[in-house]
């Protein structure tokens, strides 16, 4: 089904700023909110895993129902998952769509990754000292 | 005088190559010891193009420029051209034209944004798409393209002609988000679909041949007018800059 | 022991009213702040040595390897990017602009990701703004558009606006009207007396449908514009008219979305027509710290606010040309220094992915997404707890943070400093 | 110890009274003395025209508003950029310069000294910050009191004492130099989006007017024992026919000192005009001369338009305003909590618009009609008036009567019958221009005894070298000279080393900042007044604690200790 991306900051990612490598930031910025009748037409429950896939890549993320958010949108905490998948594209404005992405969701029963995994995934290396 | 120019391959291909001397006026006067840039190191222009010259040029407008090989990263080419030609076979990057005053540039391929930006005369024909900002201005500056043509066979990105002040552009394919906007004088032309057209426009004409999407809703309709033979509807505006401007469009559609 | 007015080192609101409980130089506690501040003061996460990536792994190195990696990297590169610099002070962003001129390379803040596209604007129209006091104690119209600050600036509302005391009014929290314009329903929009739910990319059309009913031409107005009926817009100009002080706060909301700075630009064009009527003002909800303070900084030393390309000598500004994410998803730098941010976690992916194949140093004092990307990191002390210097609020009003606890790692103006010693060495100056 | 020896100047030096006399100049540590060792660095000046190093009485060049200038304006960036260079740093911008162009502008016309226009106590930090980046002059800062809070209740209360505890405390606690009222009365009004159109107006809610703001500022100034006046820009800047409102400020003002002025007015020219509407607008500057020639306790600047691209920027946000409402060019407004305002907008000066070509002749004739050249400085309340690197440009005008002439030629044509212009053959003298950029700034700013704007012993070697000997020159047939030779010093040199030498500077500098604090009693102290601090906490957004500006802002920096008398 297609869907609207839209992120931004919420408490718990600003709480986690500084603390990137806790389980909680993993937690929050990989959270799909969407709202319940949506999740309802995805034939799908709270806390199941989606794909959300964008023109540039996919993501597994897990849902939360939110009914501050129209039908057809889903909100993620900014963050390295969301960022996944959104378009560096600027309009030669020097600032990316990271409000309005037309993605795909599907249902998955795929595990998330972590935060790091999705760094490795692209050429980074993870840093577990503490 | 015709001046090849064929761009190497490069160790870093992605870094720009900022030229603004590729323009005939340079080599009509001096073709020795030109040199480009890539980054913060001044580069011999045969370090990064190889370089054929031949015959002799009365004016600059007997100087044609020929340029060849990948230079979709090579900027400014063209920037403040005051005749003469320039033909580049392939893609050419950002702000290919800046503040051209006369003469003419074929693109074959694409162009990246800035095309002709600024620009007060000459013409410019792009034969495949043009990016961003194509025929538009400078940040903070109030007029943007003020003379001269621009023609994109293809389609052309977000903003294009951006606050133009005079002038032609034309675009045969769609343009982006907010074509026109913040126009002043000049005429535009899109003969496919753009969105937000002409948004806070002062003055001047647009033609959407195609559908205007997100149409801004502070443009008075006027009325069906025929023009070269298609009906269009005629809207004045943007009512909300006590816009002095005309758009004429196929058709349109509000986000209501 | 406690200490009293301490500024908050977290985001662009800047409070400065914090207490901060410290013993054998540790922080025990936090009061006043909010829960961001807490987490930030209460952090425990440090590196306590520079680090280098190594096949497979990190190692530790001393500062004077990483800072000599640093300066011989950005001494080679052909364009290198100098980014970041809202999270530390402004002495040390000073440094960052002289060594970027002086190795020819390109300094960015994260204003390009915040309110870059507000500056744009303001550039092409001004900006009718005022210090964060002037609402406090004047505005009974406040209106959040794009922003969720309850969220993102948590104390905003109750230290500047619905909640704060008001010189010139009575009772403010009862006398001052909140209209919260967003696509979510926000908790701030909760709380708010008017919300007023705008389609995804419906702002431009709804800033313009404004505009004109302010000049009296509602007429032609569509019944509904981007999911608003018209009815509605016309309460709001009514109530903008009406209106003693009317105060606009924006963000990204309006800056990354459809419209980019044109958004903003009408914003700032309704404000302008408003104050034809009565006072109205604008500011944009600045995110990061001391943000602000970069585009300062910059301004009054390259003229530019962001975004400044000094590889030809010269200052050159072009954002979408010049700005971080154009220049590393298009791969146009060949080096890259972060300082006081986390593009790994921000940027989208094929920009980071840029990072991981050019040369990268980390200026930061806790390991981040970009962590993963760096050759080499160095970690130092953290403006506004252990180290000291210059911020600017949201609104431009400067602050001196001060040190809470004694520092054990170098500050960014001590590390950058010798950097730019060494390079001015390198170079025969 | 460095000495340096300047051998054959032409020495035009109004304090002590040297004019024109070919001599040595000797130079230890900084300072000038009576005689240097023979292993001093020997400069030989040929007989060119030498001066103490030029002073700036009113530029805004450093702070939150200049600051925004440059940020609104990458157009006005890119009409001026230059490299980095050996000791300079790179630079961008023509009407809002960053702060090293700044700098290095004035420092190659040789300039040394220059007064920050207008800083808003609670950005103080900010204008601090931007001098450290102008290493070339020596600078301070006007603080602006125009919408004062505290300060306005204290009037309305009859108290000037605490009038002068709390603008004593608040500029000791900012590092600021003089007191600056911008509109006064009118800032505040413009919180409301509103203004005061007279001197008589009543301030919204703080029930004082203008001219009694005025009045007791004026008084808590000497009471405060501060070197410099207070400094105004007077209400209603800017509107056909406000030079009324700016002859009944000028009879406000008592004589209490017999050092210097007891008020400085500052741009003038912006007060000085006739009529009612744009339509009819002319000069008025003959009254405004009279005034001024009657009345030694007034001193003003010209505030002198020149034709091109400039940005104005003020603390007068209301002004601002009206000038965007003409214009509709961008505009920007920063409203400073309890205190001022301010606004700026960029304009084009068009010689062939009569209202310009009337504000162009009345900065001259502000000039030519001011009998004694000691109340008049030159000055183009940068860069409202003009960028200050037009400064040459306006010296030949005020010299060559036959220049002045070439110039009118080019203006709207209906000039001359609303400006006396035309009729004045006055030129001024060398003398009369090293009063003016020199002398009388030196003076009118009180800053003569710390060793400014003159040559004595023990001055400060701020020193000026033109590439002119006026001895040949005759300025008034040759005023292309007069540009190029005020337009670059030979040589500048600050506290004894030569800082810019033909256009480039030399060094990476170091200036000084001067400030004052005054000494005001415990039981007078806003430190010691717990209303004071109690309503300071309640009604700004920064703690009071926050507030001052610290040490670190101060690198270089010579305090002025007053002893106040409350």
């Amino acid at each position: 089904m297609k869907f609207i991306l839209n992120t931004g900051r919420s408490i718990t990612q600003g709480r986690h700023v500084e603390h990137k490598f806790h389980r909680g930031y993993s937690e929050e910025t990989s959270t799909c909110f969407i709202h319940p009748l949506d999740l309802l037409d995805l034939d799908m429950e709270e806390g199941e895993h989606v794909e959300v896939t964008s023109e540039c890549g996919s993501v597994v993320l897990r849902t939360v129902n939110c009914e501050d958010l129209r039908r057809g949108m889903i909100f993620v905490p900014m963050g390295p998952f969301a960022n996944h998948i959104i378009p560096s594209h600027t309009h030669s404005t020097g600032m990316p769509d990271f409000k309005s992405i037309p993605v795909e969701l599907e249902y998955t029963d795929a595990e998330r990754s972590t935060q790091w995994d999705l760094m490795e995934k692209i050429g980074g290396q993870r840093y577990e000292k503490m | 005088m015709k001046v090849t120019l064929e761009v190497r391959p490069r160790r870093k291909p992605h870094l720009p190559i900022e030229a603004e001397k590729i323009v005939p006026r340079t080599f009509f006067e001096e073709t020795d010891g030109l040199s480009v840039f890539r980054g913060n190191k001044e580069l011999a222009l045969e370090e990064i193009f190889s370089v054929a010259i031949e015959g002799e040029a009365a004016s600059v407008d007997g100087v044609e420029i020929t340029i060849l090989g990948d230079s979709s990263r090579i900027k400014r080419v063209g920037e403040y051209m005051d005749g003469g030609r320039i033909h580049v076979m392939g893609d050419i990057g950002m702000h290919c034209g800046n503040f051209m005053s006369a003469g003419e540039i074929v693109i074959d391929g694409n162009a990246d944004a800035w095309l002709g930006r600024e620009m007060r005369g000459g013409t410019i024909r792009c034969h495949g798409s043009a990016g961003d900002f194509c025929a538009a201005g400078y940040r903070g500056e109030k007029r943007g393209m003020r003379g001269g043509t621009v023609e994109v066979f293809g389609d052309a990105g977000d903003f294009t002609a951006e606050t133009l002040a005079g002038g032609t552009v034309i675009v045969h394919g769609n343009a982006g988000d907010l074509a026109g906007v913040d126009m002043k004088d000049g005429v535009l032309t899109i003969m496919g679909d753009t969105s937000m057209a002409c948004a806070n426009m002062s003055g001047g004409r647009a033609y959407v041949h195609g559908t205007v999407y997100d149409m801004i809703p502070t443009f008075r309709n006027i009325g069906r007018e025929t023009v070269g033979g298609d009906v269009f509807t005629r809207f004045a505006g943007d009512i909300a800059n006590r816009g002095k401007g005309t758009l004429f469009i196929r058709n349109y559609k509000y986000m209501d | 022991m406690k200490k009293c007015d301490v500024i908050c080192p977290f985001c662009g609101c800047l409070c400065d009213d914090l207490e901060i409980t410290v013993e054998d130089n540790r922080i025990l506690g936090v009061d006043n702040g909010c829960t961001l501040a807490n987490a930030k003061f209460m952090g425990k996460e440090r590196l306590t040595s520079p680090i280098r990536r190594t096949d497979g792994g990190w190692e530790d190195i001393n500062y004077d390897e990483a800072i000599r990696y640093t300066v011989d990297m950005l001494l080679d590169a052909d364009r290198p990017l100098l980014y970041g610099w809202s999270g530390t002070h402004g002495e040390a962003q000073c440094i960052g602009v002289h060594m970027c001129e002086l190795v020819g390379g390109i300094i960015d803040s994260t204003t390009s990701v915040c309110h870059g596209p507000s500056i744009l604007a303001i550039q092409e129209v001004g900006h009718p703004g005022c210090t964060l006091g002037q609402v406090k104690n004047r505005a009974d119209v406040v209106i959040y558009w794009g922003c969720n600050p309850l969220e993102a600036h948590p104390r905003h509302m109750s230290r500047y606006t619905t909640y704060a005391d008001g010189y010139f009014l009575d009772n403010a929290f009862r006398d001052r009207t909140v209209v919260v314009v967003d696509v979510r329903e926000t908790e701030t929009a909760r709380v708010a007396d008017e919300f007023v739910r705008i389609k995804q990319g419906g702002d431009y059309a709804v800033l313009s449908a404004l505009r004109a009913i302010v000049r009296g031409k509602g007429d032609m107005i569509p019944p509904s514009v981007a999911g608003v009926p018209r009815s509605q817009l016309e309460r709001i100009v009514r109530m903008c008219k009406d209106a003693k002080f009317g105060a606009v706060f924006f963000g990204l909301g309006l800056t990354m979305t459809k419209g980019k700075y044109k958004n903003i630009r009408n914003a700032i064009e309704l404000v302008d027509e408003l104050s034809r009527h009565t006072k109205f003002t604008i500011t944009p909800m600045r995110g990061h710290w001391n943000v602000y303070g970069s585009n300062e900084v910059f301004t009054w030393m390259t003229g530019y606010p962001y975004a400044i390309d000094f590889c030809r000598g010269i200052a050159f500004y072009n954002p979408g040309e010049t700005s971080a994410i154009d220049i590393l998803a298009r791969k146009e730098c060949d080096a890259c220094m972060i300082i006081g941010s986390d593009p790994g976690a921000h940027f989208p992916r094929k920009c980071v992915e840029h990072l991981a194949d050019i040369p990268t140093v980390v200026i930061d004092p806790v390991p981040t997404m970009t962590t993963a990307m760096a050759n080499v990191q160095i970690p130092v002390a953290v403006s506004g707890i252990d180290a000291e210097g210059t911020a600017y609020r949201m609104d431009g009003v400067p602050f001196r943070v001060k040190k809470v606890i004694e520092p054990t790692l170098p500050s960014d103006t001590e590390v950058l400093g010798d950097m730019f010693a060494r390079m001015k060495e390198a170079k025969g100056l | 110890m460095t000495e340096l020896l300047i051998r054959n100047a032409c020495v035009i030096d109004p304090i002590n009274d040297i004019c024109g006399e070919i001599m040595d100049i000797a130079v230890r540590d900084g300072k000038i003395v009576e005689s240097v060792g023979s292993g001093a660095e020997v400069i030989d000046a040929g007989g060119s025209l030498t001066m103490p190093g030029g002073i700036d009485a009113h530029t805004h060049v450093c702070g939150t508003k200049v600051n925004f200038g440059r940020y609104m304006s990458p157009e006005d960036m890119r009409a001026g950029r230059t490299a980095r260079r050996g000791h300079m740093h790179a630079t961008s911008g023509y009407s809002v310069p960053t702060t090293y162009g700044t700098s290095y502008r004035y420092s190659a016309m040789g300039y040394t000294t220059a007064l920050e226009g207008a800083m808003a106590p609670l950005e103080a930090r900010h204008t601090h910050e931007e001098f450290a980046y102008t290493p070339l002059q020596d600078m301070m800062a006007n603080t602006l009191f125009d919408g004062n809070w505290p300060v306005m209740q204290a009037i309305h209360d009859g108290d000037i004492k605490r009038v002068a505890a709390i603008v004593g405390w608040t500029l000791s606690a900012v590092k600021g130099f003089a007191i600056k009222l911008t509109n006064p009365g009118g800032t505040e009004a413009w919180g409301w989006g509103k203004d005061v159109s007279s001197i008589r107006d009543v301030v919204p809610h703080f029930e004082v007017t203008p001219a009694e703001i005025i009045r007791a500022m004026i008084e808590a100034n000497e009471m405060l024992n501060l070197p410099h006046s207070v400094h105004l820009h007077c209400n209603c800047l800017g509107k056909p026919g406000n030079y009324e409102t700016t002859l009944e400020t000028f009879d406000l003002v008592p004589n209490t000192n017999d050092k210097r002025q007891s008020l400085y007015a500052t741009h003038v020219q912006f007060h000085a005009y006739g009529g009612s509407s744009w339509r009819d607008i002319c000069s008025r500057s003959e009254e405004i001369c009279r005034a001024i020639n009657q009345k030694p306790q007034i001193v003003m600047d010209m505030g002198q338009v020149m034709f091109g691209k400039t940005t104005t920027m003020t603390a007068d946000g209301p002004m601002e305003f009206n000038l965007y409402r003409l214009y509709h060019n961008k505009w920007s407004n920063h409203d400073v909590e309890l205190e001022t305002g301010s606004g700026i907008i960029p304009v084009y000066y068009n010689r062939k618009n009569l209202v310009n070509s009337i504000m162009w002749a009345i900065g001259l004739e502000l000039a030519l009609l001011t009998d004694n050249p000691w109340q008049c400085i030159l000055a183009t309340d940068n860069p409202n008036g003009a960028p200050f690197v037009k400064y040459p440009e306006i010296i030949a005008l005020l010299m060559s009567k036959r220049y002045r002439n070439g110039v009118f030629q080019t203006v709207h044509p209906d000039t001359e019958h609303n400006v006396p212009l035309a009729a004045l053959d006055r030129e001024l003298t060398w003398k009369e221009i090293a009063i003016m950029t020199r002398a009388a700034p030196a003076k009118a700013l009180g800053i003569v005894d710390i060793g400014k704007g003159h040559l004595g012993e023990g001055a400060d070697a701020d020193i000026a070298i033109y590439p002119l000997n006026i001895n040949e020159i005759d300025p008034a047939k040759a005023p292309e000279e007069v540009i190029r030779a005020f337009g670059q010093t030979d040589y500048t040199i600050k506290r004894g080393r030569v800082v810019c030498c033909r256009g480039t500077c030399m060094v990476d500098g170091e200036n000084t900042t001067i400030w004052v604090n005054p000494r005001i009693s415990e039981n007078h102290s806003m430190d010691h007044d717990p209303e004071f601090a109690r309503n300071f906490d309640k009604n700004y957004t920064i703690r009071m604690r926050n507030y001052p500006v610290q040490e670190e802002y101060l690198q270089r920096n010579l305090c002025i200790e007053t002893e106040a008398r409350l």
